[in-house]
């Protein structure tokens, strides 16, 4: 509880999880409206594991993510306005439009994308620590992936390649009990997936996913372990999935009491509760703080309105480097 | 073709489910394995309502283990099951790639003829959605390439009820590609409707003036081109491949004959795209017989991205395939 | 040791580790004669596993191997003649030539071939274990891997559905230390193989590999809880690569210390060591056995000798079924 | 091309090797990474003695994680080394085809330019060494159907040593295919031989008679054939493509505007095959050029056997080029 003391960090954590909340609200109206398409996935509800994380990492580590990042994106500092672009395929966008809502990418902020195949950027986090080690540079490799993501090969054999080669990454799994709509005890003969990370002699932790700064303190715990070069640090942040896996899904897999259950512990209402009960955060401020939001919001949505589409001339470029031959 | 029943209203996805039910009500040694098509119904509904039908064993959700539930099913066609596996799209069978080249295809040959594996392979390929690079591939080309392997495209309602039992009683791998934009395409099919042969491909309009060759959801562009054509004059020949696997070479030589002109239609990256095998074979066949050089149009050498406009510039359109079938009609 | 009583059963284990140990030893020489072409990776030193795990299988059970399955393929008791004539690319090779030394098979054994793609032959035993699950057979599949194939996608992603499915599979890995050139404690970060299986709840034993009394006893105990239907079982057993990994490794990765401590625990000059001890194995009953092994193998190069070339128009032959439909 | 320094005598294999150790010494961004590439040596002994001479960080042993290496080095890569994977085979490398196509050559597509990856990928590739249907792949051409990636085939002793230095100056992954067969050849390179430019095919061989396009170890038989050929009064011109993606069309259409018939001569599997795609813009650029169809010579369309007869029987023969090309003279 450290952090509670410091208000301005709290608040600003606060802050960052509405933003997400407000922003992917916003995001589903703008798909019903069909100003978004293709696949849009929402963080809804596991918001605490994003905004968490993201406060133990310095500006030049690298973050690796999901088709499902917009939280992650949003929490690293990328602005919602590129982000909106992006999803809204405009040239404006984070990814000039190429991309959307999947694959989200920042060489400011070293966010390496949206991955869309699953599994299929844990092995880029390994390298990016391994380029990290090489060049002797005290740097952390953040990579985000979700429960299902466990059973895939590409998990095992970047699990080994970090211990093995005592690489800087932090490996976030994001537990929120389903892949898909194939509940954990499907996918896995092991649930407890933080136990997983011995058998690759990998320290591991598992959080309440719904408390971020329960998060925090345990991110900051992993990347004072990494910096110190001892190898990597497995994360297991248990969180919940409040929407559908995609706008396309039925949820025939849970059923609504489960879902009641996990929004008692919303990890906006469980920080904000907090704060009040220590008398930090009054009605005006949180007011203020829906305010400013939803001011940030409009202003994405007013960007990606005005923006423009990428000239269809330019389909083949980027395929190849146009300075070819560094 | 037994004599056909009533004619009811369904969809492409309703004719894969109707396969599917056909399939593990009539062999008990079928099951349904893959990502999601149990609990969730199947990421496109195709099996919605069939694990509540057919239980937990045979309709069989599976972890994101591709190459591991793609071997297993390879293990348990060896064991004497007759497994359909789902790979949820095509993008996620390069994990599964290994398996299917390495063992699948191969297994029959390497042994000496001792062991086969009767494994059914379905997976959901194409672009068209706005789902992005990484969610948008054609490789059923691709896959054409693998000895050892049938590839199957049913493109038509009767083809999506049919091919799946047929494909069941081959005793050797079969893949069947489910282009994921024809789901919802409408239709009728009679109520008998059944199993159909898998060997050769289909004119699907007869014409005169030129054959187009294609397969799969391109079909319906190019029978689209073929409809303002002919209120140009111009009658194409419509084919519609079925199979890339072996190809059936004679349906569009036959009609190459007749047109003397061939355009190739593939969704398809166009270097070393089925396309170009095809162009291959009509040169090697039918160089003679040719008053214009064979065209192909294909999709653009590009990841497919994600805004509509350029995802649309990337793809084959109807535009296209009718300047070129102009072109290559007034010329020569 | 209960075994040991069973002088007959000894014997029987102690020939056919001798027969595998000849065998290969004849193999390399018809290697250098050129009579044998392409891979040929030998098994010497490590006949007890495979003897030992052999005894604990029933006809019915079926068997997955690797590139490295001459031991495999013999003690599942495939006649050395169809072996040797498979060498020879001879069409009364049990593989009809096609295969070689890397990819024998065998329908009346259920011996699944030879797999030369490392790791992936695991999967294939999880799906016969699923055939006959659903079908309600007892029976066991059983999968032979090394410790390098430990690193692969497709172990994990196995090991996972096996237990997540409850399938009779038995897992056994062959530790010999290396992968090729590479020693293991280069490709895993965690060296105990045994402890892996716990991360997929999955019951695990380490035996020593050199002693086949051992491995037989470990792999009964297996089979018994495969028979009951309590899903995998995983067996690493501990044993040593004599000759080099393949017919052209020039060995850089290993001093001769090593291997020379290593012979001194030869699995075959241990059980017979043994029973001689227990006056179960005379000079004369040693002389015959060496006699009558040597007279299979005779047999065997006699057989492959006088077999006979495929006829190259059959090459497309067998690609696809030649009855087509069943 | 600077002055030709003086010859020495040389092999396939020690070619590569100094290319290697030139990148290691030259660029500290430069590290090898691969199955056996350190303690054992490199499974072809291509890599024997760097590990002493670089230490076990730039010449990294891995483990037998084909798609988790090549990952990490996609990661290593955008991380700003300069990564050279070795996967010790192509055959492996189907494990790994998911990290190929869907992260190194869709990324800075898929990412509007913002990232690029620098990665170049060796393997070995193709058959005749009888190693049977899993290790005798020749997937290049496949490989060549994926839009991001460069593909080059070195063939000769000046490609081996000279094509990785340039692989490694380009901001895009590049694949670099070595013929498993090539490793022993000997010759001659001058000592300053160094790097090469990768962007066009080469004619080995000129002539006027015919054109016969190839690359890699399929070259030689080309040229066996085309010395034949010569004694038969028929003059062969040999194209050496280099590099099967992007393909170099002006080289081979310039031939074919003065030979006007054309063989492709591929290892690959004949359907779907780069030759096709050859073939195919042949057809589309050079139809009227042509006094006889285009043929291809391929390898068999089955999973190669260990055999040695039925492994040769399988692949392209120099007796097969000879006759198809005396065909293809004579008439027409
Ligand atoms: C390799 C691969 N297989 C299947 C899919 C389809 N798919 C997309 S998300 C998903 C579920 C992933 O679940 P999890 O890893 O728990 O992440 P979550 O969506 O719960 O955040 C599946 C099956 C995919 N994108 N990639
Ligand atoms: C997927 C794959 N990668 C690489 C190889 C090349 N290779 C053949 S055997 C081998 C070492 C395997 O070691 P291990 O699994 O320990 O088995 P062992 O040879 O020691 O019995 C390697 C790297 C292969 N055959 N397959
Ligand atoms: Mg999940
Ligand atoms: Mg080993």
């Amino acid at each position: 509880m450290s952090n509670i003391i410091d208000r301005e960090h709290a608040i600003n954590q606060l802050r960052q999880m509405l933003l997400i909340r407000r922003f992917e609200e916003k995001s589903a109206e703008l798909y019903s409206a069909t100003k978004i398409r293709g696949f849009l996935h929402l963080y809804i509800g596991e918001e605490a594991v994003a905004v968490g994380v993201m406060a133990a990492l310095a500006p030049e580590d690298a973050v690796v993510a999901t088709y499902r990042e917009h939280g992650q994106a949003l929490a690293r500092g990328m602005s919602a306005s590129s982000i909106m672009a992006e999803m809204y395929g405009k040239q404006e966008g984070c990814s000039r439009g190429r991309g959307g809502s999947m694959h989200l990418f920042d060489a400011a902020t070293r966010f390496y994308g949206g991955n869309a195949i699953v599994g299929g950027g844990i092995p880029l986090a390994v390298g990016l620590a391994l380029a990290d080690k090489m060049l002797d540079r005290n740097r952390v490799s953040c990579c985000f992936f979700g429960d299902g993501a466990v059973a895939e090969g590409d998990f095992h054999e970047a699990m080994n390649l970090a211990s093995l080669w005592k690489l800087p990454v932090l490996f976030i799994c994001e537990n929120n009990l389903y892949a898909m709509g194939t509940a954990l005890r499907y996918t896995q003969a092991v649930t407890d997936i933080a136990s997983k990370a011995y058998g690759y002699g990998m320290p591991a932790k598992a959080v309440d996913g719904m408390d971020v700064m329960a998060v925090e303190d345990a991110a900051r715990t992993a990347t004072e372990h990494l910096h110190q070069g001892k190898g990597p640090y497995f994360l297991e942040c248990r969180t919940y999935r409040f929407r559908p896996h995609s706008m396309f899904d039925t949820e025939l897999y849970r059923n609504k009491e489960e879902v009641e259950q996990w929004k008692k512990r919303d990890p906006i209402d469980l920080l904000s509760q907090r704060l009040r009960e220590a008398g930090l955060l009054s009605d005006q401020d949180w007011a203020a703080l829906e305010q400013s939001v939803a001011e940030e919001i409009e202003a994405a949505v007013d960007f990606a309105e005005a923006g423009t589409w990428e000239p269809i001339e330019d389909l083949t470029r980027f395929v190849y480097s146009e300075r070819r031959r560094a | 073709m037994s004599e056909q029943g009533a004619l009811k209203e369904t969809t492409y996805r309703e004719a894969v489910k109707e396969a599917l039910r056909e399939a593990l009500t009539k062999d008990e040694r079928v099951f349904l394995m893959g990502e999601d098509v149990g609990h969730y119904g199947g990421c496109y509904a195709v099996s919605k309502g069939l694990l509540a039908e057919f239980g937990s064993e045979r309709i069989r959700d599976t972890p994101l283990s591709e190459s591991g539930f793609v071997g297993a099913g390879i293990g348990a066609a060896l064991g004497g099951m007759r497994p359909i596996v789902e790979v949820m799209t095509v993008n996620f069978s390069l994990l599964a790639l290994d398996q299917i080249m390495n063992n699948a295809a191969t297994i029959q040959h390497m042994s000496g003829g001792l062991f086969n594996v009767p494994l059914v392979i379905r997976m959901a390929t194409g672009a068209g959605k706005q789902l992005a690079a990484q969610h948008a591939h054609s490789l059923e080309g691709m896959y054409a390439h693998i000895p050892g392997l049938r590839v199957l495209c049913p493109a038509t309602l009767e083809d999506a009820r049919g091919m799946l039992w047929t494909s069941l009683q081959d005793p050797d791998p079969v893949l069947i590609f489910e282009n994921n934009t024809l789901y919802n395409m409408e239709g009728t099919l009679p109520n008998n409707a059944g199993a159909v042969e898998i060997d050769s491909a289909r004119v699907l309009r007869p014409g005169r003036d030129i054959t187009i060759i294609s397969y799969s959801a391109s079909l319906y562009k190019c029978l689209d081109a073929a409809d303002e054509l002919a209120q140009k004059g111009i009658e194409a020949e419509v084919i519609d491949l079925r199979t890339l696997r072996p190809l059936d070479d004679a349906t569009y030589l036959t009609s190459i004959a007749k047109t003397h002109r061939a355009l190739i239609v593939d969704e398809g990256w166009r270097s070393g795209s089925i396309s170009a095998e095809i162009s291959a074979r009509i040169m090697e066949q039918a160089f003679y017989e040719l008053d214009a050089p064979v065209e192909r149009i294909c999709s653009a050498e590009v990841p497919i991205p994600y805004a509509p406009h350029m995802e649309i510039a990337a793809l084959p359109r109807v535009a296209a395939i009718i300047a070129a079938a102009k072109r290559m009609v007034s010329h020569g």
